[in-house]
């Protein structure tokens, strides 16, 4: 039963948890019907009970101060003594109020993004489906409930993908015409939606087979009883079936937060609403995979102490963070789209998080690595979030998704400009003054000092991203806000449409999380020491991860940024100036033409349409997955289904004899001799599989 | 008994035989429907001798409703025919063959 | 060893099975088909069952194949004297007709079969209708409503009233 | 001894006169009287069948499972599972009917042959002896053949009836060979006698044990719609009345499964043989080509049925592992009501989608989202459930059989790859649910909304309540399914 471990009354705050993820539901049930009795009203209903989930979900924040946890469980499904519950401890406490009050803002947001769609309804119904889906993955005590919300969201994802589901040519993504081995590299809402939908159930699969290994092993998909008696590890151990089981599990991660090499999904998952890319597929969903990692880390860390070891699960998650670093980065440099290049980037930073929880589990100090992906999730959800919603407005007043099409946006949308400078640095990493810098810097320190053998290669894989990725925020905002209007903004305003900044409802929230950015990055060390702290003594009371105090020996860095590494400090400034110094001189000085510089040296345009054409992965995953199976069923369909059966007994011999087209225009199957055969040669041959 | 229970046991299996044979190869309906009562002869001769041989009743009874059991099914069996008859004026099964692929 | 009786039984009932299905007209195929039904009828006197063969010869001979008889006489004259066939399709079938004799024979040949024999006397057929009566009784009364099902199912298909029109008249 | 009262009498006494009597009154009524008179009467005796089976669940009087009888039946628990089973199904078939027989001829008889079927599809599962098994089996199987071909003036109805028919009698005939086979080695035709006959068996006999086993995995695997047996179905889905295709694809293919249970599992757990093997084998074909073939179909009854092929599969696993692991078969048997209900709906749904549009191609759907909402959402549920979604019921069921084919791993070295095959399956399919839904919500301009028949609103109602009840709170369920499933597994026999 519950443990109240604060001396609260039990009910309110065993409630509260409850209610963050019923109240979204009963929102998205009520929907429908608020939507027959008032359009208008359905976002007001909306944000409100956004309001109230996030307003529960901050209620639970002493739970995280105290590194105690709020465990109820009722009864679910007896018969396989199964129970449904929540559990409130500080990871999930702080990953609920992060999605609650970043959902909160943009609901505020789409009620001014969606103003005037028909289709809000349906809109505001999704969206509520989500949060809640959302807050049962963070806030469930067992990996099945988790994999309820898991599917939840993915379904409101598809949804909401697939929004504009009308296909107009605006809502499409990638180049018209243009194609990649053959392939065209243009996408609509409804291919986008069907795309994520099946890209991630290849991963909720692995997590699905992942989650019976465990449960036929244990007995129980709770976190809590996992860790209570650990013989079902050592039975998997001794099978050799516990790094697969994890690694399984890990799948699914793979796929909801589009990590290589399930990555492809989420750049078309950019046709959905701006309001919808921000929320899902930025600073909550694509968020759940490194949740979950964090949420079965340290389970398996924790195994470690017993003496069974799991370090390759490790291994595999910081490997495939450091790839989807690189290699989603490298590819938002080039890229034309300014939400195709936030979603690269998001794929990328994600990375870094799961980098970072890897390489967590290969040291000894698991805490560093943790507490370092962890704030980089929440600084990321605030900064992504904020530049997604600015990019929202920025289509929304030039009606375009390329970066080609604006240019010299600066005067005319003053608060934008500013807001995505400050959401920009966070993303870059600007020294000192934001919270991204803080993480990045917890990353590359916990990279460093891990003392795994990979520590290496990752830490300069790290470092590369850091240069691509201030690069590419340079040159949006070079492309974006600098530079001569474009021809699209000059034929708009002869056509007499005013460029304006977007309204109040818009900018506001976007204001917000960027000014929070700042405002959090300024006092960001400490804030980190703060979170640090937490999790140590989370970890330890819960996991019995114990956290060795290293006296920080003698630094040689001034006072407030002691305790610093100070190699990770270097590399971090270094990068920072390296990236934004390139980009200042493509894209804001001008004093390279970058088109020119590319086509001036081959090896440059090689690289330049490598990654350009996304590294040929998606045209390879389409070839293989999609067209060669199609030609492969269509083979079967035609030659067994149609012919073989048939043709070796009707039509082949007549042809053979020449008896005629009548033949051939008579169509191959409906024949139920041919069908009475097989009957006959399938007795036959259950027969011999049996006798033999 | 003069005769062993292999016999008829043989005389079944190829009395079967035929039936799948005709069923896999004609095709006029009625004479799929002999096919049929072949393979059900079979069966019920099966079902006979295994009874004399044990000896028990069930074998005797189970032909008994098998044999009824058949009589209703060529009813059914052959009234579907004269419809497919009115239908097209013929009843080459082979030909039936809209519903495919 | 078998008798006489029986290899003349045997060459009958096969015999003409095989006849029921190659002979050209549809009506002597019947004729031949009734020749397999007495067969089996004669076997089941043979095993000492006569109320069996009674009831074979009554069902069988009497209604099935006098009703086929009467519905081949129904269609088209071209009908029952043609027999379209495809020639590969019957080479094949032959083949699994002959697969499925020489595997499932052998099967039963290689099996303990061969030692089941009796000397005991034959079941005596007023055990069947104890039988009948008290233990599956159950399945008699399913036998019913098969046979009332397939009379009224029947009758409904071979009806020929208001085909034409379509639709029924409330 | 039989109770008079005893369920499976009770229902063949309520079932039968009502079934009897509706031919009786139509012909004393000179044909005369509407489609919803007969629909009522025959609806009523379905209600209060399964009104007195759940009585008698609620009152105790049913034995536990696995236990066999001296008689032909027995009242258990695995026979009043599947009655419950059968009946929602004939009653989604008989308020489906409601609207769709409008149109057409004869509704008594109709009603009375779905009635007459149903008590077959239910005595299967009650059966403890092989004659009665196959009378019943009979039961069900022969009016279905005429009410494939009910529609005597569209000639697919007709193909499909006379392609089910040849089928049909083909395998019967078979089954009673593999019936004749059982009974001579073993000398008795109760299910419970043949059982004791199995365990001490003369070794030389084995080989007739397993080609009476091959005879009636082929013989109900026809139903079942096991590849290789399964070439009739399709035909007959698509060209049957779509409210029969619910009868055939919900009801009576899941007859063959509880047939299967009771002879295949039940008798041949005690020869130890590698029986399951063939089963595994089956399985795997019957999931993989009835999705590949699924995913070329243009028309809906067609793509539904190659489906509920490969749902075959699905449920065939746990049979496959029943030696070995309970789970499995416990998953089987959930699948088994699920799948009735969301096959159930879906071509109710389709029959109304025919009654009210006239169309069953894919292409021809397009806005059918907009054009009958609550249908759609229907065809939507029922879709997801199929592929497994949570939390719809069909998640749970999946989830036992695929944890039941893991669970078996420790035994059968290839029962894991079941699973993994399954998974994979479910994956596939849903490429293709996926492609219908879209037609439905994604395509299509402007449509007007529809009127659409109350009758499937009501079914597709009934069916939402319980594939997402279940689905959220499955718990009572699958309490059920373990009351109901018997104790299958080795050295546990008699």
């Amino acid at each position: 039963m519950a443990t109240d471990a604060m001396g609260l009354p039990f009910e309110a705050t065993s409630a509260a948890a409850w209610l963050v993820w019923i109240l979204p539901f009963v929102a998205a049930l009520i929907m429908p019907a608020v939507g027959k009795a008032s359009k208008n009203l359905t976002g007001y209903v909306a944000v409100g009970f956004a309001l109230m989930s996030a307003l529960s979900a901050a209620s639970l924040i002493p739970v995280a101060l105290d590194a105690s946890e709020i465990h109820h469980q009722i009864s679910w499904i007896e018969a396989i003594g199964l129970k449904g519950g929540v559990l409130a401890d500080p990871l999930s406490v702080i990953m609920a109020n992060v999605v609650g009050w970043i959902s909160f803002l943009i609901m505020i947001y789409s009620t001014g993004y969606m103003k005037g769609d028909k289709d809000i309804t349906r809109f505001w119904f999704w969206m509520m489906f989500f949060i809640g889906s959302m807050q049962i993955i963070v806030l469930s005590d067992n990996l099945l409930q988790v994999f309820f919300g898991w599917e939840g969201v993915g379904l409101a994802s598809y949804a909401l993908i697939s929004f504009w589901y009308r296909d107009k040519k605006k809502d499409h993504v990638g180049t018209e015409g243009r194609t990649v081995l053959g392939l065209l590299d243009y996408y609509a809402p409804t291919h986008a939606g069907m795309k994520a939908f099946i890209m991630t159930k290849v991963g909720d699969v692995m997590m699905i087979a992942g989650m019976l290994l465990i449960f036929l092993f244990a007995g129980t998909f709770g976190f809590k009883e996992l860790m209570g008696d650990l013989g079902w590890a050592e039975a998997m151990s001794a099978q050799g079936l516990l790094v697969p089981a994890f690694v399984l599990l890990f799948g699914g991660a793979v796929g909801k937060s589009a990590q290589f090499p399930l990555n492809e999904w989420l750049l078309e998952a950019m046709t959905g609403p701006t309001a919808v890319s921000a929320l899902i597929h930025a600073a909550t969903m694509v968020k759940a995979g490194v949740f979950l990692v964090a949420r079965i880390g340290p389970i398996v860390f924790a195994l470690a102490a017993a003496g069974i070891m799991a370090e390759q699960f490790f291994e595999i998650i910081a490997w495939v963070g450091a790839i989807t670093a690189l290699l989603l980065a490298t590819q938002g440099m080039v890229n034309q789209e300014i939400k195709k290049v936030l979603a690269y980037s998001t794929g990328s930073q994600i990375g870094y998080m799961m980098m970072a929880l890897g390489v967590a589990g290969l040291s000894h100090q698991y805490v560093d690595g943790y507490t370092a992906g962890f704030f980089h999730l929440i600084s990321h959800a605030m900064f992504k979030a904020s530049l997604f919603m600015a990019a929202g407005s920025l289509l929304h007043v030039i009606g375009s998704r390329f970066m080609s099409d604006m240019g010299g946006l600066r005067k005319h949308m003053k608060k934008t400009y500013a807001f995505m400078w400050a959401a920009g640095l966070g993303l870059m990493g600007a020294p000192f003054i934001t919270t991204g810098f803080w993480s990045k810097d917890a990353i590359f320190a916990a990279v460093y000092e891990s003392g795994s053998e990979w520590a290496l290669p990752l830490y300069s894989i790290a470092v590369l991203t850091a240069v691509i990725t201030t690069f590419y925020t340079t040159r949006m905002m070079g492309l974006v806000f600098f530079g001569k209007k474009s021809k699209h903004i000059e034929k708009m305003e002869e056509e007499g449409h005013h460029v304006h900044e977007a309204s109040l409802s818009m900018w506001v929230p976007y204001g917000i999380l960027a000014v929070l950015t700042i405002g959090i990055g300024l006092i960001g060390f400490s804030a980190e020491a703060n979170i640090h702290h937490m999790f140590t003594e989370y970890l330890d009371h819960s996991f019995g991860i114990h956290t060795e105090h290293v006296e920080s020996g003698e630094s040689f860095l001034p006072a407030p940024l002691d305790g610093l590494n100070p190699i990770a400090l270097g590399s971090s400034l270094v990068a920072f100036s390296i990236g934004i110094g390139l980009g200042y001189i493509f894209y804001i000085g001008r004093w390279v033409d970058p088109v020119k510089f590319v086509n001036s040296n081959i090896f440059f345009y090689a690289i330049h349409k490598v990654m350009l054409n996304r590294w040929y992965l998606n045209a390879i995953i389409y070839w293989c997955f999609v067209v060669a199976p199609l030609w492969l069923a269509r083979a079967v369909f035609r030659y067994f289904e149609r012919t073989a059966i048939d043709y070796g007994m009707n039509d082949g011999f007549q042809k053979a004899a020449g008896w005629g087209a009548k033949v051939v225009q008579g169509t191959q199957t409906g024949v139920t001799q041919s069908y009475l055969f097989v009957f006959g040669a399938g007795l036959l041959f259950v027969v011999l599989i049996l006798l033999i | 008994m003069a005769n062993e229970l292999t016999e008829f046991v043989l005389v079944s299996v190829a009395l079967l035989g035929i039936g799948i044979y005709g069923l896999s190869v004609k095709r006029n309906a009625i004479r799929m429907l002999f096919a049929i009562e072949i393979v059900i002869n079979a069966a019920n001769l099966n079902m006979v001798a295994f009874g004399r041989f044990l000896p028990h009743s069930g074998g005797q009874t189970l032909a008994l409703f098998s044999i009824a059991i058949a009589a209703a099914e060529v009813a059914v069996g052959l009234s579907l025919i004269i419809v497919a008859y009115r239908m097209y004026h013929n009843i080459d099964i082979a030909d039936f063959r809209s519903l495919k692929g | 060893m078998a008798d006489a009786a029986f290899l003349a039984l045997s060459v009958i009932t096969i015999g003409s099975a095989i006849a029921a299905l190659e002979l050209r007209s549809l009506v002597y195929g019947s004729i031949a088909l009734m020749g397999t039904l007495g067969g089996i009828a004669g076997f089941f006197i043979l095993l000492d069952s006569p109320f069996v063969a009674m009831f074979q010869l009554a069902v069988y001979v009497g209604s099935i194949a006098v009703l086929i008889l009467f519905t081949v006489m129904l269609v088209k004259r071209e009908l029952i004297f043609k027999k379209v066939e495809d020639k590969r399709r019957k080479f094949v079938g032959i083949a699994l007709m002959l697969v499925f004799m020489v595997a499932l024979g052998a099967v039963i040949l290689d099996s303990g079969i061969k030692q089941i024999t009796t000397d005991e006397p034959a079941v005596d057929f007023r055990e069947i209708g104890d039988d009948f009566l008290t233990y599956y009784w159950p399945a008699l009364i399913l036998m019913g409503l098969i046979l009332s099902g397939a009379v009224t199912g029947a009758l409904v298909l071979a009806r020929r009233v208001d085909e034409e029109n379509g639709q029924r008249v409330n | 001894m039989l109770e008079i009262t005893s369920t499976p009498l009770v229902i063949i006494a309520i079932l039968g006169v009502a079934g009897v009597i509706l031919p009786v009154i139509n012909v004393i009524r000179k044909e005369k009287g509407s489609n919803s008179f007969y629909a009522v009467i025959a609806f009523a005796a379905l209600i209060i069948s399964i009104g007195y089976v759940g009585y008698q669940f609620l009152t105790d009087n049913v034995l536990p499972s696995a236990l066999f009888s001296e008689d032909v039946i027995v009242d258990d628990a695995f026979g009043g599972f599947f009655a419950i089973a059968m009946l929602i199904v004939a009653i989604f078939t008989t308020v489906g009917s409601f609207n769709y027989m409008r149109k057409h001829n004869y509704p008594a008889i109709y009603y009375s042959l779905i009635l007459l079927s149903t008590i077959g599809m239910v005595l299967v599962a009650y059966s403890t002896d092989l004659i009665m098994l196959f009378v019943a089996w009979e039961l069900m199987s022969i009016p279905t053949y005429a009410l494939v071909g009910f529609i005597k003036r569209n000639p697919q109805s007709n193909e499909a009836a006379l392609k089910y028919f040849l089928f049909g009698a083909l395998s019967s005939a078979i089954i009673v060979y593999g019936i004749s086979l059982t009974y001579g080695i073993t000398g008795s035709t109760n299910i419970g006698e043949i059982i004791q006959g199995y365990s001490n068996l003369d070794p030389g006999l084995l080989p007739l044990a397993l080609l009476s086993v091959g005879m009636f995995v082929a013989g109900f695997g026809f139903k079942m719609g096991l590849v290789p047996f399964h070439q009739w179905l399709p035909d007959t889905y698509e060209g049957s009345p779509p409210t029969i295709t619910t009868l055939l694809a919900a009801g009576t293919k899941k007859a063959g499964f509880a047939a299967t249970i009771r002879i295949v599992v039940l008798g041949m757990v005690v020869l130890n043989l590698d029986w399951t093997l063939a089963l595994g084998i089956l399985a795997i074909m019957t999931m993989t080509i009835g999705n590949v073939a699924a995913i070329m179909q243009k028309n809906l009854s067609r793509m539904l049925a190659y489906s509920s092929i490969a749902h075959a599969g699905y449920i065939l696993i746990g049979l496959a592992v029943s030696p070995y692991s309970s789970l499995g078969l416990q998953g089987s048997l959930f699948q088994i009501l699920n799948h009735a209900v969301m096959k159930g709906m879906a071509f109710i749904a389709v029959a109304g989608i025919v009654t009210t549009l006239a169309v069953t191609n894919l292409d021809k759907l397009k806005g059918l989202g907009r054009k009958m909402p609550i249908t759609s959402l229907g065809l939507v549920i029922s879709l997801l459930a199929l592929a497994g979604v949570p939390p719809l019921a069909g998640f749970w069921s999946k989830l036992m059989l695929f944890g039941g084919a893991l669970d078996a791993g420790g035994a059968l070295w290839w029962a894991p790859w079941l699973a993994i095959a399954g998974v994979l399956n479910s994956a596939l399919s849903l490429a293709y649910y996926g492609w219908i839904m879209r037609r439905m919500y994604f395509e299509g301009e402007t449509e007007k909304r529809v009127s659409e028949p109350k009758s499937v609103i009501a079914v597709v109602v009934f069916s939402i309540i319980f594939l997402v009840g279940f689905g959220v709170y499955p718990d009572p369920i699958i309490k059920f399914v373990e009351y109901a499933t018997p104790i299958v597994s080795l050295g546990l026999m008699p």
